[in-house]
C-alpha cells in the first residue's frame, strides 16, 4: 500500500488535533488560529471540532499571548502558543527569555511549563526584511528552551506532538517555504524524540550538517556532488537545543569533512556553535576546515533577484564543499 | 476651525481617487502575479489619508503600517517609483529592497509602511520629539488600526507623547478588523479614542468615510500639536472594501456580505463625489475626469516600473551601514 | 458588600505587622551585609497586600513585582524560608536560585516576584485563564506599581483579560514613585484607573493605607471575578517609606522629607490599630504583643537561614528543565 | 606626570558628557538617567550641565524608549539611549531587530540611523537569573547594528565617543561589574576605532580571546599560565559587530592555539562564531582545537555560591589552558 502523504501544513494542523485530543489541558491560542485557522492554515478545522475554549483568537498583543501561555502552564495547562511570523519574537522576547525560559530555574525548580511555541521562520517568498528571518539562535542561547525545527511534513507532525507531551517550554520553528511540500504522514499521533539527528543521506567523503528547508538544499548538494564522485553524508539535526552532537561528531569522524547549512545569518547563527563543537571533538579527524553556509550579512531584501542572491542554496553549498574538497 | 476651501476639497478628493485608483490597479497586478509578497490595499480607507494629509507638508512626519500606499500616496508618492517598489525594481522608492510593507519616503516625510504591527506609533513619536527639539512647528502623524491599539508598542507611546506634550497625532484607522478577527473579538471596548483619557490627552471618534469630517477633525488635532499643546488621539470609523491581504484574500468568510454591502454604500469618494456636485465645487463631468487623468498617471507608473531593471545582484549587501 | 469580621480584621492586621517587622530586620540584614544582590522593600504598602490577600486562599493565584516579599508575606509565606532565600542558602524557597527578585512559592499560589517590571499582568492573565478553563471560581491578582503601568506588557494583558471576561485583578500599587522618578514625570494623568475605560473595565481608587478601605474594595473586585463578571483595575494610593531599594538606598534627593513626614503620618499599621482600639477589635496592649512575637518569628526565621548550607554548587544545573 | 585615572563609570559619564558637548543635535534618554543621573551613575552631573532638554528621564517604557530613539536619530538627531540592563532587551527587541537595525536596508538606504544605545551586561553582584544576562549574541547577529564592550575605563569613554560620532546604530554593551574599576582615561575626547581589536598582552604560546570583563580574567589567567612556563597573547576584541577577525587569525597564525572566552552562556554565543573563524582561517596553523570558555546552560543564579561556580573566571580559562596544551 502506498505510503499516505500530506503537505507540511497539513502535517502542522494534524499534529495540533492530535494533542487536543490527547491532552484535555491543552489549548492553542494566538492570532487568527481559531476563525481563520491560522493565516497559514496550520490550525484548520480545529475550532469547529475543539470549540472556542480549546481554539482561541487572541488581540494582536505578543507580549501578552506569551505571558498567557507562560501563566496557564505554570499553573497547570498546557498551551500551544502560535507566533505568527518569528520575526514577531521582537515583541515578546521578554516573556520568553526572562519568564518563560526562567522560571523554573528562578522557583528552584517549583514550578513547570509544559508550553509549546510554534512559529514560522524562513525567506523566499517576496516577504522582506520583516517577514522572513531565522532568529533561532536567539532562543537556542535560552537555558530551559528547546527548540526544534522540522525539514519534513513527517517532522512537522512528529515534533509538535513530541514537543507538546515535552514539559519543557518547546519552540517548534517551522518553515513558511515549506508549507507545500508534500511527504508521508502516518495518521497516528507518533512522535519524534527532541535532541535526536537524523541521519537523511549516507556518505563517505563529507558530513553536510542542516535543518528546517536546508536540508531539502543539502540533499540536493549531495546529489549534485555525487555527479561529481563525492559521497556526502546528510544530517537532519531536527533538534537544535539540545543538539545531538554525537551524531554529528560521529559523521565527520567518519568523513573528515564537514559543512554546517542554515537559512539564518551566518554571523553569529547557530553554525558557529556547532562548527566548533565540530572542531572541538573532531579536530583530529579533520582533513578541512569545518564550512559553513548561512545568509549574509543584511536584512532580507524584498526584490526576487535580491532575495535569491540573499538566500542560502543548493549551489552555495556545492561551492563550499568544492572549495572544502578542492582545498 | 479651518473650513476647507474649494481648492482644497478638491485637492482632497484628488488624493482619494489617487489612492483608489492606485490601488485596485495595484491589486490587478498581484493577481496577475506582477507583484510578488503581501499586498495590503487601502480601498475603503482613503478619506484619513487623505483629510489628514491634506493639513502636512513635506516637513511634518508620517509614520504607516503594513497597509502604507495610500499615506505614500496621500503625502505625495509618486506612482512611477511606488509601482516600481511593488515590482521589486532598482528604480523604486526603496531600490526594490522594501515592497510593499517598507515603502517610503523620506524627503516627502514618509517614514515607511511597516510590517510590524505597532511599530509606527513610537517612532512617530521620536519624530515628534525630534520636531519640538529643533524648535520648530512642525508634527508627526501615526496611522496604525484598531488591531494595532492592542500592542504594548502603541501604549508606550501613547504615554510618552502625552507626557512630553510632543506634537503627536495618534490617528486609528478602526476598520473593525485586526486580519480576520472582528474588534469585538480583540478588545472589549467600542472606541478606540477611549484610551485617550487613560494617557491625559483628547480622544475624538470621527466618520473616516466623511473626508470633510477627517479633515475638520485631523485639522483641530494638528493645530492643537503645532501650538505646542500635545498630542491628541484620532478614532476614524472606516472599513476595508478588499481583503485583509491582496483584494479576494485567503476566502475566509468572516464578514458578510450585508456588512460588506451597508459600507459600500458609503464609499467614500461617491459620498465626498456627492457632496461637492451639490456644493458646486466638483461636477460630475469634472470627478470623471479625475479619475480619468489618474488613471492614465497609473498606467504610465505601471508602464515605468515595467520598463525598470531589477535591482543588481551586487547592491544585496548595500544600504546596510551609512 | 462583606464587612470584616473581628477575626478577620485581627488578621489583616497581623498580616501587615509581619510584613512590617520582616522588611524591617530584612533592611538590616541587608545593611549588615547579609543579603546581597538588591532588596526592594515594602515597608509603608503593606495595607494593600494585606487588605487584597485576606480574600485569597492557596488555590488564587497572584503575579508580584521586583518589591515581592510583602506579597508572599501576606499570602502565607514562611519566614524562616523567605530569610534563607533572601541568604542564599539551599532551603530557601528557591533553593537559593532565585533572591528577592523571584521570591515564590507555587504552593501558595504565589507566581513570583519579578525583576522585570510589568512581567506579572500577562502571567497573571495566563493563571486567570487557567482557573476559567477549569472552570473553577479562583482568580488571579497581579501587583504592580505606577511606574509598571506604563509597560506595554500591562496594556496587553489587561485588554485580553477584559476581552476574555477573565476572573483577574489588576492592583495598581501607586506609591507616587517608579525608581527616582516621580509619577508627573512619568505619566501625564493622575489616576492610573483612568486606565480601566480603554479596556472596558471598571477603575477604582482606594485609599492604599487604609487595610479596611482596601479589603472592601478588593473583596467587591474579587467577588466580581469570581462570578464570573471579569477584571476589574484597582488603584491603591500608597507611599514606600524606604528608599526604592534597599533602606537608605542611594541617598538621591528626589523626594523631600516633608513629602515623607506627610506619608508617615498616614502609617497603615498605625492607623489600623488606632482604628482597632477603637472599635474594641485589639487594643495597644495586644497590638504589642503581635508586633513581639511576630518579631520572635522573624528572629527565628534569621537563625534558621543563618544555620542553613548554602546550596551545593552541584545543584547549578539543576532546575533548568523538568 | 602621573597619567589621570578614573573609574569605569566616571569614564561613561565622561564619554556622555563630550558628546553631548561636541553635537548640539544628540541627546541622552531613558529611564532614571536625568534626576538620577542613571542608576549605576553613568549620567552623573549631566541634567545640571545641559538640561531637560537633553537629558532626558523617561517612563519604563523600553519600546517606547528606543522607538523614541529611532524615530529621533531618522529626522535628524543624535539621541543616546539607555537600557538600563541588557536584560531589558527583551521588551524591545522589535524596535532593535526590525526597525533600528533595518531601517536604512528597508528605505533603500534614504534613511540614516545615528543611535548610540548604552546598556549594561554581566553577572557576579547577585542580582540574579533577569538582571545579570550577558545577550550580545542577539545584537551581534542582526545586520545593521554595530557592537562594542569596553573592558576598561579608557575603552568605556573612548568606543562610547566613537559610537556617538558613528551614523549607525550602535551598542556600547559596558559591564556593571567593573563599574568601580580604575585606569587611565584622558581628559580629552578621544575616540577608539570600531571595529579594532587590541592586543593587550603579547605571548607565543596561545591566543587568549576576549571582551569585557573577561579581558581582566583572560589578563589574569595569562599571568597563571606563564609562571607555568607558557606565553598567552590576549586579544580585547573591543568590537564585537564588526569582528576584527584578521587581528584574531594573525595571532592565532603565531600561537597555534586558542581559546575563546566570555561571560555569555557558552552555547551559541558568540564564541562559536569566533571559534568557527578561526578555524576556518587558520586551520593549517592550529595544534589544538580552538577552546571556549563561557558560561554553563543556566539562568544565572543568585546565590554567591552558585553565581561564582556558574562564572567563567581566571581558574577556567587556566583550566582550558592547560587541557588544550595538554591534548
Ligand atoms: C507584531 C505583529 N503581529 C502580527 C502581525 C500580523 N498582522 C499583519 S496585519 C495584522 C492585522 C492588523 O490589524 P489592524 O491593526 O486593525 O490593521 P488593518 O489590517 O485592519 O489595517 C496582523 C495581525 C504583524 N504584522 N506584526
Ligand atoms: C523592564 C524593566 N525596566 C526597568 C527596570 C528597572 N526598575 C526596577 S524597579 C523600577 C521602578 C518600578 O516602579 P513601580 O512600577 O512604580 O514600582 P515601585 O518600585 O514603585 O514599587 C525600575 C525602573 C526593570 N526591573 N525592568
Ligand atoms: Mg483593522
Ligand atoms: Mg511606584
Amino acid at each position: 500500500m502506498a505510503e499516505r502523504e500530506t503537505t507540511y501544513v497539513a502535517a502542522i494542523a494534524e499534529g495540533a488535533k492530535a494533542i487536543l485530543a490527547e491532552q484535555e489541558n491543552s489549548f492553542v491560542a494566538g492570532e487568527d488560529v481559531a476563525g481563520a485557522g491560522g493565516v497559514f492554515g496550520s490550525y484548520r478545522g480545529l475550532l469547529d471540532e475543539f470549540g472556542p475554549r480549546r481554539v482561541i483568537d487572541t488581540p494582536i498583543s505578543e507580549e501578552g499571548i506569551v505571558g498567557l501561555g507562560v501563566g496557564a502552564a505554570a499553573t497547570g495547562l498546557r498551551p500551544v502558543i502560535d507566533i505568527m511570523f518569528m520575526d514577531f519574537m521582537g515583541e515578546c522576547m521578554d516573556e520568553i527569555a526572562n519568564q518563560m525560559a526562567k522560571m523554573r530555574y528562578m522557583f528552584g525548580g517549583a514550578a513547570t511549563l509544559p508550553i509549546t511555541v510554534v512559529t514560522m521562520s524562513g525567506a523566499g517568498m517576496n516577504m522582506a526584511a520583516q517577514h522572513s528571518q531565522s532568529l533561532e539562535v536567539w532562543i537556542c542561547h535560552l537555558p530551559g528552551l528547546k527548540v526544534v525545527a522540522p525539514s519534513t511534513p513527517y517532522d512537522a507532525k512528529g515534533l509538535l506532538i513530541a514537543a507538546a507531551r515535552d514539559d519543557n517550554p518547546v519552540f517548534v520553528v517551522m518553515n513558511k517555504l515549506s508549507l507545500r511540500n508534500r511527504g508521508p504522514v502516518p495518521e497516528t499521533a507518533y512522535e519524534i524524540p527532541i535532541g535526536k539527528a537524523n541521519i537523511v543521506r549516507e556518505g563517505a567523503d563529507l558530513t553536510l550538517v542542516a535543518y528546517s528547508r536546508m536540508v531539502a538544499e543539502a540533499l540536493a548538494a549531495a546529489d549534485a556532488l555525487a555527479a561529481e564522485g563525492v559521497e556526502a553524508e546528510v544530517v537532519d539535526l531536527r533538534s537544535l537545543q539540545p543538539l545531538d552532537t554525537a551524531t554529528v561528531v560521529d559523521s565527520v569522524r567518519k568523513t573528515h569533512r564537514a559543512i554546517v547549512v542554515h537559512e539564518a545569518v551566518r554571523f553569529a547563527g547557530l553554525g558557529g556553535e556547532i562548527a566548533a563543537q565540530i572542531q572541538e571533538f573532531a579536530f583530529d579527524d579533520l582533513d578541512a576546515p569545518v564550512g559553513r553556509v548561512g545568509a549574509p550579512f543584511s536584512p532580507v531584501p524584498f526584490s526576487s533577484v535580491l532575495e535569491q542572491a540573499y538566500l542560502p542554496d543548493t549551489g552555495k553549498i556545492v561551492a563550499e564543499a568544492r572549495a572544502l574538497l578542492g582545498g | 476651525m479651518e473650513q476647507p476651501s474649494d481648492d482644497l476639497l478638491r485637492d482632497i478628493h484628488r488624493r482619494m481617487v489617487r489612492i483608489r485608483v492606485f490601488e485596485t490597479e495595484a491589486g490587478r497586478m498581484a493577481e496577475a502575479g506582477k507583484i510578488p509578497g503581501a499586498l495590503h490595499l487601502y480601498v475603503g480607507q482613503e478619506a484619513v489619508a487623505a483629510g489628514v494629509m491634506a493639513h502636512l507638508s513635506d516637513d511634518d512626519w508620517i509614520t504607516s503600517t503594513h497597509r502604507g500606499h495610500g499615506h505614500l500616496i496621500a503625502k505625495g508618492g509618486e506612482f512611477d517609483r511606488m509601482f516600481a517598489e511593488l515590482f521589486g525594481r532598482a528604480t523604486g522608492y526603496c531600490r526594490g529592497k522594501g515592497g510593499s510593507m517598507h515603502i517610503s519616503n523620506m524627503a516627502l516625510g514618509m517614514l515607511g509602511a511597516n510590517g510590524i504591527v505597532g511599530a509606527g506609533p513610537p517612532i512617530a513619536v521620536g519624530a515628534a520629539f525630534s520636531t519640538k527639539f529643533r524648535n520648530t512647528d512642525r508634527v508627526a502623524v501615526s496611522f496604525f488600526g484598531d488591531g494595532a491599539s492592542n500592542e504594548g508598542s502603541f501604549h508606550e507611546a501613547a504615554n510618552m507623547a502625552a507626557l512630553y506634550k510632543l506634537p503627536a497625532i495618534f490617528v486609528c484607522e478602526n476598520n473593525g478588523y485586526g486580519e480576520y478577527t472582528a474588534q469585538a473579538n480583540h478588545q472589549a471596548i467600542v472606541d478606540v479614542a477611549d484610551r485617550a483619557a487613560g494617557y491625559g490627552m483628547p480622544g475624538v471618534v470621527v466618520d473616516g468615510m466623511d473626508a470633510v469630517a477627517v479633515f475638520e477633525t485631523a485639522g483641530a488635532a494638528i493645530e492643537r500639536a503645532r501650538k505646542g499643546e500635545g498630542p491628541t488621539l484620532l478614532e476614524a470609523k472606516t472599513y476595508r472594501f478588499f481583503d485583509h491581504v491582496g483584494v479576494r484574500g485567503m476566502g475566509l468568510s468572516y464578514r458578510t456580505d450585508a456588512e460588506l454591502e451597508e459600507w459600500r454604500k458609503r464609499d467614500p469618494i461617491h459620498m465626498f463625489e456627492a457632496r461637492l456636485a451639490e456644493l458646486g465645487v466638483l461636477g460630475k463631468d469634472q470627478a470623471a475626469a479625475v479619475h480619468e487623468q489618474v488613471l492614465a498617471d497609473v498606467k504610465a507608473g505601471i508602464e515605468f516600473a515595467e520598463a525598470s531593471p531589477f535591482p543588481a545582484p551586487e547592491t544585496l549587501l548595500e544600504d546596510v551601514y551609512a
